[in-house]
């Protein structure tokens, strides 16, 4: 979390000096979810991360200075220049990453749990997804599909009470929690802001989608603390949801309770600190895109290579 | 009164809605948040929000509701928050609307309007351009304005036709072009423009493309070039491009979509076979080659056509 | 019901003898559902029938002959030979008719509805649709949308267990009955097979529509008792189980009940039988459509014709 | 031995099947049922039901899910029911499919079979040829054959394909051409094939348009008239029709889909720009112009393209 806090910091400073093309998206304050989700993986599992996930991205391994690299639309940023902010993969470490079509990756990742269910393998694929993204047909879709085929899925909504700057009570009358059951899958609800609660519910999805119990909607609660972009001062949320949800951040929770377990929460930081600044000036050493790389790899020719693994430091402990 | 690009569409949409009151807007965050790029701010505060009404995450019902609506005697005005998500909607637009008059007799009078284009590093999914796909779907009428003045025009122009119109509204002018904008009510026909006289070679562009063969023209100074920009693709001014080939018979045809089968492929089809004998010399296209727009703009400017493969096209087609 | 299964009859014999083009469908079995929901309609309320519906479009008042002249592809049938089988509206009748992407017409019916309630009119748009169309996108987004507007809908649900040869089992797990509930969407389950059953519910669905009380789903289980198409002899479909369903036959049972209340039945098949007698000389006279109308009518010129106001006998009784 | 141009297909997808484990079939009711057109029967009895799988109704689900199970070492084969659903799930195709490869690297090894085309009284919701939107959608191959042999072989060869591809079979030919077709495994080339030889015109054209093409040719004695068949839309074998161009220097393209924007514009445009010097006459489009397929025998005819008008339109380009 501190990592993946680290990263958006320097990117949203990088964006503001205008060394950053483009627009810029954040997860500011539901950093938690995302790490605290991808953590309860395992390397063999793929993740399809969303707006505010960069936490999957930096848990399944990808370096921050590829990340940054990225954000700066460098030739060895993760996407080679490709793709820009949130909108990125990783192939090599079973991160299939975000469409902008909201939401576009939960018929995807239906599509590799189901993948893994036919083959008999025991492993699941995770897709993260906001509160509005299920008003879309594709949510709809995906989730009677999940449910009607028992795949090993798992779908975290991020419920954080806004679409951009529309609140929930615009995009639905009855919350996305409850809605699971019409599908026939299983559902929680969690704190966002607790990343052990976050790991934990996971952890239980993910077993009972090896164990063939099928998929599992997991509504974490959050606050996005930022506009949806750089460009959105979210002056629409009433100041003391934010204050409420500031005094609930789940890095100075998470804080507290490593310090009491002797865990020297400072030493952390500055470790997160020291690398983010490497990779900054490693990034902005990387050179620009290649304009001449522009017109490549539309098509894949040859032998497309698979879904990669990534990191999973816990996942011998969430496979137990 | 001088306005932005933007400015112009805006004071389209106020004018709409103050005269007349069937007019209404539908989209996501256009309402107190004025929509992503702001077009609609102030507008839920002087009308209302229930004549400029926030939706859910719906695309397909988003144009199916104004189709409903519409049909019944509402004149809706509908906004995609980028014109990539026209994509999530398609089957609404292609067999709904664009069908429903040729079939039932019923005319369907929306205005779909999309924020399209690039160079403004948006990358694959921020700055497509899809005209074409509606041009080859029977029923629907598609405008692309390339100035202030034809934004406001073509807009009420839009609101006033009894079909479905596409409205290709361009993000990179949005704030970067500005001209004399007629207060109050008038529309621009649905035809195309000569924007530059010249009679040794005629440019055909339209939307943002018009600027740069422009510019390109100027650059020109041993030969008159004229510029024709279309304003509308369906319909097609066919008249307007055969005249064109008849006084300059060399033509160059610029396209921002993607090459294969875009806007620009048909009007050299046009001109191949109803423009033949007046031809001297092939007829040249210039457009985005058949790639997702990427991210960086080191790799943007390397597919977007430019000035500079403008002018070059211009030349060696003037030495043939 | 009596007169609908007559020209449905018909159909189907004209199309055995080779007379009718492209394929035929039927709504054998569930005449009573789409009779009895139309004649709780108000002359002012739109309606957007589906496959099994012919009754919705005989209640409304198009007339047998434009309906068969329509299935031969005659001049003067109601689509003047553009569209065929159950492919059809009728704009001057409030009948919108239907597309075949399912469930098309869910949106486009909120967006009716809609229309109603922001102009404070006393109406309301009903919409049939299939058990198998739920699994759609688009019916997703429309019942959120008209849960969250609350727009005056009625959404007929034609449940026969079927969706062409795939049994519900293989479409969802959750009966789409319970899923109207997670978009605050008021529902009822009725016998479909009962015509004044659903007459009664959807004439109270009607009342709390116009009273502001929001859409209201109407589950109407039925049997489709014949195959999905005239090529289509449903042997999925275990024999038992129609010879169940023939004995609901929905028009023996109003047969009874009619001739209790001292109707002369006979007189009324008697008089359904003349009329399409009358009809099929009438459509068999009528001349093929006119190649040259093939090109004309796909833009609307001048002011559009809004929809119509079709017939509606009991609508008195509806509005009581 | 021989088979139909339906038989082909479905000898296509049993070798596959056999062959590769990878391989799974996707679609609505190509169970048990063996699809709407019969391409499946038997399918599912010899390869069960985890392998040939029915699915809800739910073109973005199926899409999205292939493309998932693609990405972890499937081979989907999705089965649209007819041509014309495809708009319900383009989405995905365009953007999330198209666009996987060239954003993160990872192929999406997908076909997707759209029973296509006209000619069988299908009205407008069953008779479209979509092809150009896809070939206006980067990343996606789009294959069309016209002969019993090919539809095998490009079949083989789309399924192999590391790429997307978008399968055109036209139902028009499925039981009206039939041919000698190769026993086992092989992959037809996706390029252009001359069918008929001749060197004073060439006529292009692609699926059933090919067929009309050749009686059209046969039709003129007094001239010898080539066909190129296309075959593969995309890659478009662009050496082939210039080389065609070169020989005949007058050439005539055909188009079954809607005028504008389609194909023939792009190969029209492909000739004007680069086989401009070889020309000797316009460069002759034959399409169906731009309105929705109507129903009725009389109307359908008089808007697709017939043998007369490709055989008039040969003789008028001749005689310049
Ligand atoms: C289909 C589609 N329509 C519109 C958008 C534009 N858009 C981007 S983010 C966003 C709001 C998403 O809200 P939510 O799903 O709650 O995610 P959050 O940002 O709150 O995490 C919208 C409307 C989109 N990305 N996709
Ligand atoms: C989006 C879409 N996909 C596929 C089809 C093809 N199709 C036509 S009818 C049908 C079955 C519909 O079942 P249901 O909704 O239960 O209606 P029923 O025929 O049982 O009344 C299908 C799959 C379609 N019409 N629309
Ligand atoms: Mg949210
Ligand atoms: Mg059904």
């Amino acid at each position: 979390m501190v990592l993946t806090r680290a990263i958006e910091e320097r990117g949203l400073s990088l964006y503001k000096q205008g060394r950053v093309p483009g627009s810029f998206y954040d997860g500011r304050g539901q950093e938690a979810t995302a790490v605290g989700a991808t953590f309860a993986l395992g390397a063999a599992d793929p993740v399809c991360p969303l707006i505010r996930d960069l936490g999957a991205h930096v848990v399944k391994g990808t370096p921050a200075a590829a990340i940054l690299g990225h954000y700066l639309g460098r030739a060895s940023g993760v996407s080679h220049g490709r793709e820009g902010n949130v909108h990125f993969g990783d192939a090599t470490r079973g991160v299939v990453g975000m469409v902008s079509m909201l939401p576009g990756m939960m018929p995807v990742a239906v599509g590799m749990a189901w993948a893994f269910k036919l083959r008999g393998e025991r492993r699941c694929a995770l897709s993260f997804f906001g509160d509005g993204a299920t008003s879309v047909g594709d949510w709809h879709e995906a989730m009677n599909l999940a449910g009607l085929q028992r795949v090993p899925a798992i779908f975290v909504l991020e419920h954080n009470g806004y679409a951009y700057s529309t609140p929930s009570a615009r995009q639905f009358v009855v919350d996305p929690l409850e809605r699971a059951a019409v599908y026939g899958i299983a559902a929680a609800t969690v704190d966002g802001n607790d990343v052990e609660a976050v790991f934990d519910a996971v952890r239980l999805a993910r077993e009972r989608a090896l164990d063939g119990g099928g998929p599992t909607l997991i509504a974490a609660q959050t606050m996005r603390m930022h506009g949806h972009g750089a460009h959105d001062d979210a002056s629409y949320v009433p100041a003391e949801q934010l204050e409420l949800w500031a005094a609930r951040d789940p890095i100075a929770r998470q804080r507290e309770r490593l310090a009491q377990l002797g865990v020297d929460v400072d030493a952390v930081e500055a470790g997160a600190r020291a690398e983010v600044d490497a990779a900054t000036q490693e990034a902005l050493a990387m050179p620009a895109a290649d304009p001449a790389s522009a017109l490549t790899g539309v098509f894949c020719e040859g032998e497309p290579q698979l879904l990669g693994s990534g990191a999973a430091p816990w996942s011998g402990f969430a496979a137990a | 009164m001088e306005l932005t690009y933007l400015e112009a569409i805006s004071d389209g949409l106020r004018v709409a809605l103050r005269e007349d009151e069937r007019v209404l807007l539908l989209g996501e965050d256009i309402g107190a948040f004025g929509g992503a790029f702001k077009v609609t701010a102030g507008l839920a505060e002087e009308f209302g929000s229930n004549r400029v009404i926030d939706t859910p995450i719906s695309e397909e019902a988003i144009i199916g509701g104004a189709v409903g609506a519409a049909i019944v005697g509402m004149r809706p005005v509908c906004e995609m928050q980028f014109a990539d998500f026209v994509s999530c909607c398609f089957d609404q637009l292609v067999n709904v609307a664009g069908k429903l008059h040729y079939r039932v007799g019923l005319a369907a009078p929306i205005v779909v309007r999309l924020p399209s284009g690039g160079g403004v590093a948006g990358g694959p999914y921020h700055s497509q351009n899809p005209e074409a796909w509606f041009m080859h779907a029977p029923g629907l009428k598609v405008v692309a304005p390339s100035n202030a003045a034809d934004a406001k025009g073509l807009l009420l122009a839009a609101i006033a036709d009894p079909n479905p119109v596409i409205f290709l509204e361009h993000k990179y002018l949005y704030r970067r072009i500005r001209g004399e904008v007629p207060e109050g009510h008038y529309e621009t026909p649905l035809c195309a423009r000569t924007v530059r006289g010249g009679d040794d070679l005629v440019v055909i562009a339209y939307g943002a493309m018009v600027h740069a063969a422009l510019e390109a023209a100027e650059a020109i100074e041993e030969a008159s070039i004229r510029v024709l920009d279309l304003r509308a693709l369906v319909p097609l001014d066919e008249r307007a491009i055969l005249d064109c080939v008849h006084d300059c018979s060399k033509v160059v045809i610029v396209d921002e979509a993607n090459y294969t089968c875009a806007a620009g492929a048909q009007v050299a089809s046009l001109i191949a076979q109803y423009g033949y004998e007046d031809l001297d010399g092939p007829v040249v296209r210039v457009a985005t080659p058949d790639v997702p727009i990427p991210f960086a703009p080191s790799l943007e400017a390397a597919v977007l056509p430019g000035v500079d493969r403008i002018r070059d096209a211009c030349r060696e087609l003037l030495a043939y």
